[in-house]
């Protein structure tokens, strides 16, 4: 079987779940990858608490972006604001199961970088490049 | 037409000459598909660069000394090659600067800062590379210009009734891209130029993609601004070519300022230098204007229509596999001579990313995304398209292992 | 201070790290003393640029294969690389472009622009290089900014008082020289960035010379914009460096537009990217910032320390030998910690043209001229002077030939 | 002896024919060399004929320069403006007697530009960069 692309993440790529718009919802955040240009908007409902009670996610996007926000919307029930913007990275990693390359992670994180946007009302600023190479020593790369 | 004896490129001798193709991705040799986003380096030019770096560097223009003026002569010799090389007369309307991008930025900010105002219209394809559309929108934001979005016909060529329609408007300049990075289309720039100026309007022609693959003369093209990248012609990065009629940029204010392209400075104020000069503030690219100019001449040397050719074949021969593909889509314009180089696609129930990852692990490298083109893929209604790019050293194998490369994407995808 | 055990340069080991040094001319080898106008490529940036170009070059950050994304982190291990050497804390404060010039027009283009108007005053120094004179006086004839000049006390060094005394008047941002490419003058930045601050002014700092001579750090220096390039830094022309504060690159609206400095284009109009992307519009000069890249590191295991008592050292032999020449004049400050680099100088009865072009019968290679400072120039009230440049490889006895290449124009013009 | 600065060329560039301001000219024109700031300043004084009566030059310049129009403002009596913009770049070359590089070009031929604006009222538009080298070949430089 693949690495990549095992059965787990197919299946959440090709049926993701809370894919869609919710009819009803507090907040919401689109956030893209700029440099493939995917697109992701997440909608959440918060219920009187202030604890989500609803998600969904729509976009288009490839199987490691969906598959990650697919698994991640799935676990966010009944946070606050403030936990969803504690979630770390690697919650997403976990998740999904699999190596992720650094040309990868920005697809990995869509989703959660979206989730968080919506927490805060505005986009989130983080770095997602992966680490740095040493140019001085192409040749080990 | 070449009168040369050789009818065909020796494709074993050219792709020895460039070091990158014997590299090797998980134990497989890279066959280098998106030679569209940058091109190899060919040793000729790498060579070039390093007898310069090596022996012969120093500041142009400015010194007394040997180094300086052996810097000079062969920076300004570079100038000579590109202008031989795009059918320029005059070497001075070669401008140097950083990448295509900077080209159209220039023209923009200088010829176009001056010359449009409020309600002014420019006109662009739909299938513009960002560089050719975003400088135009800075200027639509700062100076109350209009944009002109100018669509295709059915078989994805330039739909030249609406041109016109956009030329009766009142269009002040055409932003047209020679080559698209997506479709492969070639555009007819003659007689886009003709229509254009029997309206009065000049034609901006980004020649990034054309450059590497069409015999080029920007004197038969008739166009009035060209632009290209010296990493998409297998020389360095951080050069790129403005070329601008010599009228027009006589008139045109400088853009960056600093040295070398100032008459005099006092504290009161400063007159600028002639063009090029004008337009080259600061140390230029020296080395890289060398390396642009070798792989130009090494280009030369094999002759722009037998290359023209090669890429022509190499093209079709991948519309015909990539027909082979259950449920692969793809864009642009049926084999023709106006369809050259890069074939974006789409597979069904694959997303373009997973189709380049999945090429990778081939060693075959593609560029999956929108290209820097988001306006033609909105036209196209896709968010994004695996592209396949060629060069003067692709050859039938490579595409081979391409399509192979696909049919295992779609195992992968159990599709 | 260094804690090294290694207390000196071992210069013999240095100059082999410089193919240039080997070049000869009229059958001697160069002596070459123009490093302030460009310095020559050590062995390490070219190597590494070698092999960048021979086995892992494509575009960057738009590739799902292999290839970018190695180039993608060597340019982003470069971008690292850079703001380690200048003490910045984020490498995304860290902006790549073509030279120093480019870096001082894109603070005068894009925070210019935006914060200053009609009135609003820029101090400038009269030690500026052209390339941190002219995008002001653009800047000043579109928007009305005025321009204060800030003069020289004795002994060459920035007058302190006439600076308290233009950011009295209301000044909104001072463009100072960290190390003048003429009189060798260290600018005291940290206290110039105190005192603006306190009156609300901000600091562009103009490294080019400075940054391969002092150890450096934009954070202890607390200045607001720092440029430089990398060609005088041991690495390839083609690179320069704008190094801003994350607060005011966050604020700052783009330059330059197209390709990768873009969160998403469509017909109606464009959203940017975060910096430092927003300032790297189009392919960037990816192998050149690995070139720089790996000069910084060169200059890092040598120590920056020992690198800047070099330089000293051999300036203040130079000084000292200098005055042996009957009827030269050197400018510049006396000998001391907050002097290094170039040396000025004019002989009585020969024009620096001359000087130039009879020390390089002797393989000496001086520049002469204006030095792109002609308010400098005016200033000290001479058309032009001579100026013999130091670098890291630098030795005695390439300044004794120095002098007896002076000696000799003398006998030349018969004095 | 040396070839450049032979002592005719010395002697010029010490002692400079026509060196000054006229009083009174009916042309002039200031021209500088931008890569190394030297400037020169024409006056020239028509007859009623509109021929050269009486010429000279100011402005600091190095050795090359100076004697070079200092050379040429010899030679200039009697001619019409129409004269004055056909002097060829040879001719300064064969005045000065001696060979010039392509770096000192612009200094040789700095007078000549001048004396040709100020015959034009604008600056002479010319090429005096010397020909330009071959990139591909930078070994046989
Ligand atoms: C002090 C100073 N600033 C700026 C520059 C401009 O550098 P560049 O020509 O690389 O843009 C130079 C070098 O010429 C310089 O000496
Ligand atoms: C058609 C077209 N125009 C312009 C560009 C921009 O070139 P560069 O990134 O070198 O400025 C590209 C390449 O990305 C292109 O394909």
């Amino acid at each position: 079987m693949d690495e990549l692309y095992r059965d787990q993440i197919l299946e959440h790529y090709k049926r993701p779940h809370n894919f869609g718009k919710l009819d009803e919802y507090d907040l919401d955040f689109e956030d893209t990858n700029p440099l493939c240009g995917d697109e992701q908007h997440v909608f959440i409902k918060l219920d009187d608490d202030g604890r989500v009670e609803k998600v969904s996610f729509e976009g288009q996007g490839c199987a490691i972006s969906t598959a990650a926000t697919s698994l991640l919307t799935d676990e966010l029930d009944g946070l606050t604001r403030d936990e969803l913007l504690q979630i770390p990275k690697e919650k997403v990693l976990e998740l999904l199961g699999i190596e992720i390359s650094a040309t990868r992670m920005k697809c990995a994180l869509l989703g959660l970088k979206a989730v968080k946007g919506a927490s805060l009302g505005a986009s989130a600023d983080w770095d997602d490049e992966g680490a740095p190479g040493d140019p001085g020593e192409s040749e080990s790369l | 037409m070449s009168t040369a004896v050789e009818t065909q490129l020796d494709l074993e001798k050219i792709r020895a000459s460039f070091p990158a193709l014997s590299r090797e991705i998980h134990g497989k040799p890279v066959a280098y598909l998106d030679s569209a986003a940058s091109s190899q380096r060919v040793e000729a030019s790498l060579q070039a660069v390093d007898r310069y770096e090596r022996r012969h560097h120093s500041n142009v223009h400015r010194g007394a000394h040997t180094l300086s003026a052996e810097a000079t002569a062969a920076y300004e010799g570079a100038r000579a090659t590109v202008a031989d090389f795009i059918g320029a007369s005059d070497r001075n309307e070669v401008v140097f600067c950083r990448n295509a991008t900077e080209a159209i930025n220039i023209v923009a900010r200088s010829w176009g800062e001056t010359n449009l105002g409020e309600g002014d219209r420019v006109a662009l394809t739909v299938m513009e590379h960002h560089s050719n559309i975003v400088p135009w929108q800075q200027l639509a934001e700062r100076k109350g210009v209009e944009i002109e979005w100018i669509g295709l016909s059915e078989n994805s060529q330039l739909d030249l009734d609406a041109l016109d329609a956009a030329l009766d408007k009142g269009v002040k300049l055409v932003g047209v891209t020679h080559l698209s990075n997506v479709l492969g289309t070639v555009d007819p720039l003659a007689e886009i130029s003709r229509r254009a100026h029997a309206a009065g309007a000049l034609v901006m022609a980004d020649g990034a993609q054309a450059a590497p693959k069409l015999p080029l003369s920007v004197t038969d093209l008739d166009v009035d601004f060209y632009a290209m990248s010296g990493h998409k012609l297998y020389g360095p990065t951080g050069i790129g070519v403005l070329w601008a009629r010599k009228d027009l940029l006589a008139e045109m204010p400088p853009f960056i300022g600093g040295g070398s392209m100032i008459k005099k400075v006092t504290q009161e104020g400063t007159t600028f230098a002639d063009p090029p000069a004008r337009f080259e503030a600061g140390t230029p690219p020296i080395s890289q204007a060398i390396g642009l100019a070798a792989a130009l001449r090494w280009l030369q040397g094999l002759g722009m229509d037998l290359v023209n050719a090669h890429e022509r074949e190499i093209t079709d021969y991948a519309l015909k596999r990539l027909a082979e593909v259950p449920g692969l889509q793809v864009f642009g314009p049926a084999p023709s001579v106006d369809r050259v180089g890069p074939v974006s696609f789409v597979i069904e129930g694959i997303h373009p990313h997973d189709v380049a990852e999945i090429l990778d692990r081939h060693a075959v490298a593609v560029r999956s995304g929108h290209h820097c083109a988001q306006p033609l893929m909105d036209y196209l209604g896709v968010p994004a398209t695996t592209r396949a790019s060629f060069a003067v050293h692709t050859d039938r194998s490579e595409i081979d292992r391409l399509i192979e490369g696909l049919l295992d994407a779609r195992r992968v995808f159990k599709l």
